[in-house]
């Protein structure tokens, strides 16, 4: 092999960003097992000198986790359904049909994508209001489920599957709603995993649209609990804002290692050796 | 064999993505029922365009496409009754060979006892029995090749369709899959209009090629005449392997010089009453009809031997002619060494002449033949 | 063509979400340009009856626009520089460079992404209280820099790059840093275009992490002002937020229209025709 | 010519990806200096592994490669002096040609002078000059090939190491890409390997070619020596088209018998003790050494016309023979039609025997040949 030198530089950047990227993660669960005193001492320490679960039993008392987590996965699910359908929908009338002003509307639609959710909130919040959906988890998901990222994803991989598929479908009569359901979506398997993932996590993240729509302790999700926790009056128990954290990080984690095979593979077609 | 293609017409159809220049230019082109017709061309041409087109994948953007005589912009797909094989086989990924043979058929709600039967017997032709339950991705280039064919057999279509089919497979398949496409043609009946860029493929299944360059064809004939009876320079160039010999000649006194003045060949036997004097021509030689001898007697003109290639059924040779020009010769035997020289004589019967300007061929006409032994 | 039936559904489906996205942007720029007392009778309604520049005017005077804008620019440069930078050197060392472990590195980078940054929060908080970088942009800005996702996309994208030129340059015996940047930089010039305005649009729009960091209003950037104003005592003053709405919308919109060759062609690389 | 190659050696040379099969077997070749060395094989043969692992690319996983007699894993890219032409050809997209060409050479600080006087006489023996501010995508297939020759020549390295370079250009262009590598070769001496997978290709340039099959050398000879005296069946397959006709018979009292029990050749003329009695062969005859004629006197067998296809320069016959087995045969003329019986006859000179189950070839050893003419 040409290994001209040992490219040392480039193994400790490596390092430094790796490290830079999984400290936080660290520390966090490192916490959530150290008593109040214990991480006001010394916070940074990586190791709990006594590893406790008193976290995790308070937290479980103090608000009816199941439930958050429970709110908190019916809106990601949601949201994730509604973008990808429509993304998926959307992403194939603009591949395979041809209308009069169809490069401005895709210019107008990524367009979209820079447009902050945040200034859109107010707007939104109107809608929701008189739908009468204030304090309720549909209320939250509706507005978030048409994205132009979605469309752009999915217009990204459908090009990579071979015109002549839909061509040769086409030739032989076979109707739009026909190639849709049998070939482009069943090929596209991957990549709707792994951008439902991508889109599930946001919305699992989502703490401020959420904060705006959902009043009631009772439809609250988990970035509303762990935002109460962390600004409560009295201090913020970090501990316990960490066991939550926890909590909070575990179903995302989950959902990426069952599909961990489509995810790394929509990232690196040739995977790395 | 049932004939049972339908007749295809290209009235001066052409089409233009940018609305300036057009990638085909008024073409016309009639297609007989169950003919076999061979779209010939380098890449670019539109030979894949017009297919495309009379495949209603795209539309033309002047004149007509008529199938069976009928406007076929207003045709749904089973009126046209067309199959299409595609140059990377189109194959669905996620079926089964059994399934991607099936499919156009089910969604077409043809009985399910039909679809077996004329299937297996498919599949049997093509030797495909024992690997109708493997996936596209478990087959190898020639098996997928013949899966695209099965599955446009599978709709007995009247016109099939085929886009450089064997373009993907490996050289040493390739002649055992004309044979099958020709099988299949003389079974079938079908019209079929096949596209390539590989002149000898078109030679080996064309009834007719049509010779197409910038969008316009060039010639359309048999291959035989193709060959030896070319209407252009590039014709005669794009047809043979090696290349035609192609130099700039003059007329002059019956003779055709060299532009330094050496006799290439001299014409005086021959009624040449269609070439001007005094006139530049391109002159074409194919390389077999190069013979060379170590007697000037009758001869044209001295070469020397820069190289001899051996191909093993025949020898090629690279030949410097008037100290400048490089020309080729083949011959099935060769004793002498390189760089010796030799003598060429040029088969009369088989030259071609070409007008300097225009690259038109200049026939001999019945009354003033340049050639005539 | 082969237009066996018109495809109402699918065009009908895509004036819908076109709709349900733009609808949202349309209130916001018409709501900014009414008085208050319209924003409360007719807040649905499209165009202003009374159009006026007043909300911009009021806000001019209310804070210092200038300021915040500078102050957001400043940190949404910072993380943008950081994590491009990070992201192509992390990208080409994965990409080109062989060590033990590397799938498994490769793996826990990507699991990163599914950790939601509100749980690693917390951590950062007290890394930056640690480094006195409270109320400070750059304080908001150092944990944003390194991140898994642009490490993912600059891989992506550098698997379009065909590895023979690499290969060829090795070849000829020119390391690594000169491939890196005569080469791979200068090709993946759209991407790093694309991928910068995402993630400078992304930090624009940053609200959570900001309000943990900066509490003096000096150094307040948009996306808090604009919260202030939607939760600030004595009840929302719409038409007032949103012009501010619409001052926040600008720069991301700007960036997009300059550099709209790159980031259309980045998402559709054949062009939408 | 001056011989400034240097020597490959590949010793015992293995390579594989998942540690269970190898993609190269145990490899042994010796590349004298300054040969022009073909390797050629299908797809998937390993012919493209081995050219990586010299160039450094790759690390075999077993056996050694040493170049100018030095283990090649301890030496520096500028130690290997290589110079390697990639199949897509590798240009730099954000350079133009001449940057292109000049990369390396300002990357290792070669004073600009000498860089611009060898790049500038490089530009002119290519024909490139007028193209040398352009970039890589304003340029045809044929010019970028050229340019990729040239960036590999700027180096004035010792070997050359080509990857399928002419397989991205135009059919009519690769004649002449092939007499410019060439002429490349004699005028600088380097040792060149040339991957391809185009038999003729290799035939018209290696000095030797080395077949190769399933990551095993099968033979390495001269062309003319891997066409008449091919070591085994792949070999005899692989090179020549149309392929070699092959069928089963048995040796039984000096005459091969076809399975049906008719009579192949008669052998009773020759010398056959390497045969055995009652045993199978393989017998491969080629295309053009299967002769046609009317008249049964002295023929091997009958044969039914199936179809004829004119090439121009030759034409090729697809017979029935023994009511079974389809044989194609190459003539320079022929006047009769398709549906005719005519009489076939084997050049014994020609006809090759192949051991049934090794696919070895049995050569006719000095003592005892199976053919004497």
């Amino acid at each position: 092999m040409l290994t001209e030198k040992r490219n040392w530089g480039w193994h400790i950047l490596l390092i430094l960003i790796i490290l830079a990227i999984m400290l936080p993660v660290v520390f966090m669960i490192s916490n959530s097992f150290k008593t109040l005193q214990e991480s006001y001492h010394s916070i940074l320490q990586l190791i709990p000198s006594n590893p406790t679960l008193g976290n995790y039993l308070t937290l479980n008392k103090q608000i009816n986790l199941l439930r958050m987590v429970s709110n908190t996965f019916l809106m990601a699910m949601i949201v994730t359904l509604g973008k990808v359908g429509t993304g998926l929908l959307a992403a194939y009338a603009f591949q395979n049909f041809h209308f009069k002003g169809k490069q401005l509307i895709y210019f107008i639609f990524v367009a979209t994508i820079f447009v902050p959710f945040t200034t859109v909130m107010i707007p939104n919040y109107l809608v929701i209001a008189k739908m009468n959906l204030l304090n309720n988890v549909i209320g939250v998901a509706l507005p978030q489920m048409c994205d132009a990222t979605g469309i752009m994803l999915f217009i990204k991989a459908m090009e990579k599957i071979p015109s002549s598929l839909t061509e040769s479908a086409k030739v032989d009569g076979i109707p739009n709603r026909r190639i849709f359901m049998n070939i482009i979506i069943p090929l596209l398997k991957p990549s709707i995993i792994s951008v439902g993932a991508i889109f599930f996590i946001n919305s699992w993240n989502e703490y401020v649209w959420p904060t705006l729509v959902l009043k009631d302790k009772s439809s609250f999700t988990l970035p509303l609990a762990l935002q109460n926790y962390i600004s409560s009056e009295g201090g913020t128990n970090f501990p316990l804002a960490m066991a939550l954290a926890v909590i909070m990080i575990v179903p995302p984690l989950l959902i990426y290692m069952v599909f961990q095979k489509y995810i790394l593979n929509s990232i690196s077609s040739s995977g790395l050796k | 064999m049932e004939n049972t293609g339908f007749p295809i017409e290209l009235d001066d159809m052409s089409k233009s993505y940018n609305k300036k220049t057009n990638v085909i230019d008024k073409m016309d082109l009639s297609v007989v029922p169950g003919e076999f017709l061979v779209l010939l061309g380098p890449s670019g041409c539109g030979k894949s365009t017009t297919l495309r087109i009379i495949a209603g994948l795209e539309a033309p953007t002047g004149g007509k496409v008529l199938i069976a005589g009928q406007d076929a912009t207003q045709m749904t797909s089973i009126q046209r009754s067309i199959a299409m094989v595609f140059q990377d086989y189109a194959l669905y990924p996620n079926m089964t060979v059994y399934q991607n043979l099936e499919y156009a058929l089910r969604v077409h709600k043809v009985p399910k006892q039909i679809r077996e039967q004329r299937l297996t017997s498919i599949l049997a032709s093509l030797n495909l029995t024992n690997y109708k339950d493997r996936y596209p991705s478990q087959l190898s280039g020639g098996q997928k090749q013949r899966v695209a064919l099965g599955r446009g057999m599978a709709k007995k279509s009247r016109i099939f369709l085929l886009d450089e089919p064997l373009s993907n497979i490996d050289v040493q398949l390739r002649e055992k899959a004309r044979d099958e496409i020709q099988k299949l043609h003389e079974q079938n009946g079908q019209t079929i209009i096949y596209v390539t860029h590989d002149q000898q493929e078109a030679m080996a299944l064309g009834d007719r090629i049509a010779v197409i360059n910038d969008g316009k064809i060039q010639m359309i004939d048999t291959p035989e005449n193709l060959y030896h009876n070319p209407a252009n320079l590039f014709v005669a160039q794009f047809v043979g392997t090696p290349q035609i010999n192609v130099f700039k000649v003059t007329y002059f006194n019956h003779q055709l010089l060299d532009e330094s003045g050496a006799v290439v060949a001299n014409l005086a036997p021959y009624q040449t009453t269609d070439l001007q004097e005094d006139t530049d021509y391109l002159v074409g030689i194919r390389p077999e009809n190069v013979s060379l001898s170590e007697d000037p007697t009758g001869a044209d003109f001295p070469a020397e031997v820069e190289s001899v290639v051996d191909y093993g059924r025949y020898k090629q040779l690279t030949l410097k002619v008037f100290d400048r020009l490089e020309i080729k010769a083949v011959v099935t035997s060769w004793d002498s060494g390189v760089g010796q020289t030799v003598y060429a004589k040029l088969s009369r019967k088989e030259l071609l002449l070409f007008d300097a300007q225009s690259h038109e061929r200049i026939e001999a006409n019945q009354n003033s033949q340049y050639e005539l032994e």
